[in-house]
């Protein structure tokens, strides 16, 4: 029954994105299509944080982190291929998408490796203050740096080429974030389910009986963390092309902080949820600031009832009774 | 060699001022129970923990397989065939008996940084999970959550993902802990059947299991042996009778 | 010579700062094992308290002493609302919910107190600068501050170890349910200690109100140095948040000061001003690194 | 039943006259009214505001509807509302960005469609120079003026070196390089703090150490009150004299910095003892609406307001060519609460700049009060690289 329902609510949702566009034209609400362009890059970065706090069982507070280097990449490319100038004295600049985005995602994956390889060698309360720590570390990085614009950010004149597609058209790039993001929900129900993902959950539940077991468990947290990494670099790209801007802002704890609302929101440990999330999150923001310039203090209250009172979000309000399907 | 599996040698652990283990030294034989015995705080935990890897030793070597296995860790010590269960039921909760049981068998074989096809269908998963679930009777359990078991058969469950990855020595931290008579009895049978394929170190508190189980037997009180030999010699070994068997 | 000094004076004060910011947290982590972002906007409302206080009556001291009410009362609020049902729950749920506080928190104080800073000044009694060595002027209130700094760190010495409170406070965190069947009343001790610890950044929040702006959001950047200082010191542990916080105040001002010239016989002037100031600001997460790679569980961790 | 009868020929009546006057022309206010930072764009709206408002709803005689959406400071965020206001609501003229990263990631973007874009207050270099665009005007300043006045001031006051402090981030190097333009004198050091730093205990101790003849800092918000605040503590604002841009003293700063601030000259376009009517009119209208002293940023709201009603006057409220609206703008055809007022090519202002200094009023606040002009018809420095 409850399997029925799940599939009919992740149909449904597919639905529901692939039609908006034609919809919202109709009516004339051509911003919508924007709107949720922006949605879907927040979606997939959220379902790549989910990955670590639903599975992985790794609480980052710096997620965001990975968001802000996926942009820059973007960012920095295409300045160098703005000017004509090389990065390092050696890369040249693109805008090439097919060039740009594998870059932003495996920049971002080192930087994932390197944080995570120094942050899982802790765990619990000491994990999330570090996370948190190392991505303000990144956050005062950018705003120093001087030649992509520090703290005022990096315009970007365009977006990047797609072989093919003109991503400047809102359409087009509405339905590459749409096809990527699906894609990548789709390799991480996959994931999940796999050796490695029943692997990591088991070390994320009970650390004990999996090193009893024989498996090294850090070492798979570590490929979480990176494949998650990875996940939000791309998101980051993406940002970077829908806003054809990238600042420091992007790396900034607070969004890291909003992408955990989204997958708590959504469902934790669900996948789709963290997609519901960003959705409502995003029309949230959306709509409250219309109505109030303190929707904030509406907010943070509504964020405390829904952590106290839902065990796996709206997704889980959807399938029905919280659900007791494992991780 | 040979015969042993496992040599411990000279074992030192201490917390603070408290000595767990003082010099313990103990060989286990292949294709036996052997029981690891003492009264509450003798160190028998303390010991099961030092062999798996969980706690460094202060002094002393632990042989697994002729090998010098004193400095690895944990992970490690389970790859090379040393295999546990613990004394307060470790399982993995939110997976279901079935997920349970594949991660068992999985971990051993190594190889694990696959990503896209289902574990549970898997090949070694697909021929190894059905016989593994029926040795410890969990056949008709296997689509439950481990959480939602009862006490029985999550210890069931335990034994059966600690034999899962085919050790050559398991060690069963108190396995009877907290079981009814009922419970025992199933246990107990279940531990009997795999005599013929794993050596077992039995660390234990209940007198009776021991002596109905055990090929040998090893007294612990105060983290020191003082005795060590088949089970009726331990019986009428009159230091043990004084220190333990005295005060039940 | 003297100007090292002096450095080392504006470290070790901005280190007792981050003391009183740490200690309350720590306690709160290592006692009741939650983490509460929301630390920082107790920092808040105790600068917002005090700087309506002192505004109104004039008095420095009523207005600490408003500080320290304000920021406990809030805090056991918001311990019987909240956290009493969050001690039991995964971090993961402990994290959102104070990050819900904080929005909460900061929308707030906009709407009663407006959008502008707010205005506190040194009392007259501490203010001014003394000569402490010949050349060597220090302001009379930033001694004020090391010395609330050293007095707190002496009260929670004292507390814990001197008194039945403290041990009592002290077995809670040990184990939860042996003091409960000991006759204690768990639940108002972990309101007290919660209370407590906003009440220390309370006070943290009025010390640095003569010193900072006061404004809504001026919790953040401090609670993440906070984080810092604690992961350096070790969670739980007041001695590990006393050294965490000097190395932190320390390292922060030294690198500030030092690496601009360090830099300056390397490179030009412009970009080792430029590459000195980046890497002054982020001095301190290098330094919480290393000591990461060489003791993951900080300096003085408290029991496992 | 009579009453019920009334009011719904009240309602009617009134959907009528709705529907007979002209739909208002939409503006869309992107400002930031969140986050530390929140006053300011409180300020440019309140000051906006009250020019709609003594119109009685209109600007040039014709109506319009002010939209207004907190940015939160955030580039993409600003983006989004800018999106929106544009496709959605049908606004075709633009104000209100705060903060220069907001600014230069909405302006660009937005400018190359079919819209006006009229700054209050953030003034990037980029956006006067090589990026200026036909559609962006602003009515604030180009960020450096307020640092080229105080350069010029500190030189003709005779100070031989200066200390320079500024936060590490470009805004930062831009004010500076704007003090140094005009400045002649020896620099003594440039020091770049951490943006958002609390504690200057150190940078202070250095300045003592290096005994300059003055201090030129640019550190806005919470940072120049931290920074002021220490300075006076250690008793160097008696020994050393402290200039900045205005930014660090508006008048609701200076209620946060106190007597930490008096005596200290900052440079600026506009105060509100400025003698001409406009000025006076608009100084004792926002008090009397807020019960407070406008701040520069209330008044280049309040002017960016009647540069649009002029503009629209003069084209009847057409908008449906920009064309003749934008002429109208560069024509510059109102009275500014500045005085003189006129665009330059690049479209920025061409104004006077003065050196004011921080006094304390008889009823104990603090505020500025104009000291003198320093430059008559300044002209920004990138006007030259505007492409015409």
């Amino acid at each position: 029954m409850h399997i029925t329902r799940e599939r009919l609510i992740v149909y449904g949702g597919v639905l529901f994105f692939a039609l908006l566009p034609p919809v919202a034209s109709f009516f004339g609400e051509h911003y919508l299509i924007s709107l949720f362009t922006r949605a879907m890059i927040y979606a997939l970065a959220a379902v790549s944080l989910d990955l670590l706090l639903g599975y992985g069982k790794m609480i980052s507070l710096g997620h965001a982190a990975f968001v802000g280097i996926g942009a820059y990449v973007v960012g920095i490319m295409f300045f160098h291929a703005a000017d004509d100038s090389l990065l390092f004295g050696f890369i040249g600049g693109s805008e090439n998408a097919l060039v740009v985005w594998p870059a932003a995602v495996l920049v971002s994956a080192m930087g994932a490796l390197v944080i995570g390889a120094l942050s899982l060698r802790t765990s619990g309360m000491h994990f999330i203050m570090i996370t948190l720590a190392f991505a303000q570390m990144l956050f005062y990085f950018a705003v120093g740096l001087e030649t992509y614009g520090g703290d005022d950010g990096l315009p970007m004149w365009n977006r990047n080429r797609l072989a093919g597609l003109d991503l400047a058209d809102k359409l087009h790039f509405y339905y590459v974030c749409f096809f990527l993001m699906s894609v990548f929900i789709f390799c991480c129900t996959r994931l999940v389910r796999s050796r490695f993902g029943l692997v990591l959950r088991g070390a994320s539940t009970n650390t004990r009986r999996i090193r009893a077991l024989g498996v090294h468990d850090v070492s798979y947290k570590l490929v979480c963390f990176v494949i998650a990494g990875a996940g939000a670099g791309l998101a980051g790209a993406l940002l970077a092309n829908q806003s054809e801007f990238v600042s420091p802002g992007l790396l900034h704890w607070g969004l890291s902080g909003e992408l955990m609302v989204m997958v708590l929101l959504g469902g934790l440990g669900t996948l789709f949820g963290p997609v519901l999330g960003a959705v409502l999150f995003l029309l949230l923001e959306e709509f409250l600031a219309i109505y109030t310039e303190h929707w904030m203090v509406y907010f943070g209250p509504v964020l405390i009832i829904v952590v106290l009172t839902t065990k796996r979000g709206i997704y889980g309000l959807l399938v029905g009774g919280g659900g007791n399907r494992g991780g | 060699m040979g015969a042993e599996i496992l040599a411990v040698k000279r074992l030192r652990k201490s917390f603070g001022a408290v000595r767990a283990c003082q010099d313990l030294s103990f060989t286990v034989q292949r294709g036996v129970i052997h029981a690891l015995i003492g009264p509450n705080g003798a160190g028998k935990t303390t010991v099961a923990n030092l062999l798996s890897g969980e706690l460094r030793p202060d002094g002393g070597h632990i042989i697994f397989a002729g090998a010098d296995i004193t400095t690895l860790k944990t992970y490690q010590r389970a790859r090379i065939g040393l295999a546990r269960s613990f004394q307060i039921t470790q399982v993995f909760e939110e997976l279901s008996v079935a997920e349970n049981m594949a991660l068992a068998i999985l971990a051993n074989e190594g190889g694990n940084f696959r990503f896209w096809h289902d574990a549970l269908c898997s090949p070694v998963v697909l021929e190894r999970l059905p016989l593994a679930l029926e040795r410890v009777d969990l056949v008709a359990q296997q689509k439950m959550a481990a959480k939602h078991l009862s006490h029985g058969e999550r210890r069931q469950l335990e034994v059966g993902m600690a034999l899962a990855g085919r050790p050559t020595l398991l060690i069963l931290d108190e396995p009877m802990a907290g079981q009814g008579p009922g419970g025992t009895r199933e246990l107990s049978r279940i531990i009997k059947d795999l005599k013929n394929e794993v050596s077992i170190l039995l660390v234990e508190h209940d007198m009776q299991v021991v002596f109905s189980l055990a090929d040998h037997i090893t007294v612990l009180v105060n983290g020191a042996c003082i005795a060590d030999g088949p089970p009726e010699a331990i019986r009428q070994d009159a230091a043990v009778q004084a220190a333990y068997l005295g005060r039940q | 010579m003297l100007f090292f000094v002096e450095q080392s004076l504006n470290g070790l004060q901005l280190g007792i700062t981050l003391f009183l910011m740490s200690a309350g947290l720590t306690l709160v982590f290592g006692i009741m094992r939650v983490i509460n972002l929301a630390h920082g906007s107790f920092y808040m409302i105790g600068a917002y308290c005090g700087a309506t206080t002192m505004a109104a009556t004039g008095s420095f001291l009523l207005a600490i002493g408003a500080a320290l009410i304000g920021a406990a009362l809030a805090g056991m609020v918001v311990e019987v609302l909240v956290l009493r049902v969050l001690y039991r729950r995964e971090h993961l749920d402990q994290v959102l919910a104070t990050f819900g506080l904080i929005l909460f928190c900061n929308e707030l104080t906009r709407i009663i107190w407006g959008r502008q800073p707010l205005f506190m000044d040194v009392p007259p009694w501490l203010g001014g600068s003394i000569e402490l060595l010949p050349g060597l002027i220090y302001p009379i209130y930033r001694l004020a501050v090391i010395g609330v700094g050293v007095a707190v760190a002496l009260f929670l010495w004292f507390l814990f170890s001197r008194t039945r409170l403290g041990m009592q406070i002290r077995a809670g965190a040990e184990n939860r349910e042996m003091i409960g069947a000991l006759g204690v009343n768990i639940r108002l001790l972990y309101t007290l200690v919660f209370g407590l610890g906003a009440m220390l950044a309370g006070l943290a929040g009025v010390m640095a109100g003569p010193i900072m702006a006061v404004e809504s959001g001026m919790g953040e950047d401090i609670l993440i140095l906070t984080f810092v200082v604690i992961v350096i010191g070790g969670i739980g542990s007041i001695r590990g948040a006393v050294v965490g916080a000097l190395l932190v105040g320390v390292v922060d001002t030294m690198g500030r000061v030092f690496l601009p010239s360090l830099f300056r016989i390397v490179f030009s002037n412009a970009y080792a001003d430029s590459v000195a100031a980046s890497l002054a600001s982020m001095a301190i997460y290098l330094l919480m690194a290393a000591i990461l790679i060489w003791r993951p569980r900080g300096l003085f961790p408290a029991h496992s | 039943m009579k009453t019920t009868i009334t009011i719904l020929l009240t309602v009617a009546i009134m959907a009528v006259g709705q529907a007979a006057v002209a739909e208002p022309v939409k503006i869309g206010m992107i400002t930031t009214l969140s986050t530390k930072a929140g006053y300011l764009g409180e300020e440019i709206r309140d000051g906006f505001q009250l020019a709609i408002e003594q119109e009685g709803g209109t600007l040039g005689g014709i109506p319009v509807e002010l939209l207004v959406e907190d940015d939160g400071r955030k580039p993409e965020k600003g983006i989004q509302i800018a999106e929106r206001f544009r496709t959605r609501d049908g606004a075709k003229i633009f104000t209100g960005i705060v903060f220069s990263n907001v600014a230069m990631a909405v302006v660009p973007k937005l400018v190359r469609e079919d819209v006006v874009y009229l700054s209050a207050n953030a003034g990037p270099s980029k956006l006067a120079g090589d990026g200026c665009s036909p559609n962006y005007f602003s009515v604030s300043y180009q960020n450096d003026n307020l640092d080229e006045v105080v350069g010029q001031y500190v030189s003709d006051a005779g100070h031989k070196n200066v200390y320079l402090l500024a936060p590490n981030y470009p805004a930062g190097k831009d004010h500076l390089a704007g003090f140094k333009r005009y400045y002649d004198g020896e620099i003594v050091a440039e020091v770049y703090t951490k943006l958002g730093q609390a504690d200057y205990a150190a940078e202070i101790a250095a300045i003592r150490a290096a005994e300059p003849e003055a201090v030129f800092f640019f550190l806005p918000g919470g940072m120049g009150i931290n920074f002021l605040k220490q300075y006076a503590q250690a008793g160097l604002n008696e020994t050393i004299p402290v200039y900045g841009p205005a930014f660090s003293f508006d008048e609701r700063i200076l209620g946060a910095v106190g007597a930490a601030a008096l005596g200290v000259k900052n440079g600026s376009q506009w105060t509100h003892d400025l003698d001409n009517p406009a000025n006076i009119q608009f100084v004792e209208a926002f008090r009397a609406k807020y019960g407070r002293t406008p701040t520069l940023y209330a008044s280049q709201g309040y002017d960016t307001a009647r540069l649009i009603g002029s503009g629209l006057a003069a084209v009847g409220g057409d908008l449906s060519d920009l064309e003749p609206f934008k002429a109208a703008l560069s024509a510059a055809d109102f009275d500014s609460v500045r005085g003189n007022f006129a665009f330059g090519a690049n479209r920025h202002p061409i104004q006077d700049l003065y050196i004011r200094e921080v006094v304390q009023t008889e009823d104990g606040t603090f505020t500025n009060q104009t000291l003198e002009k320093v430059f008559s018809n300044h002209v920004d420095a990138y006007a030259e690289s505007c492409p015409q």
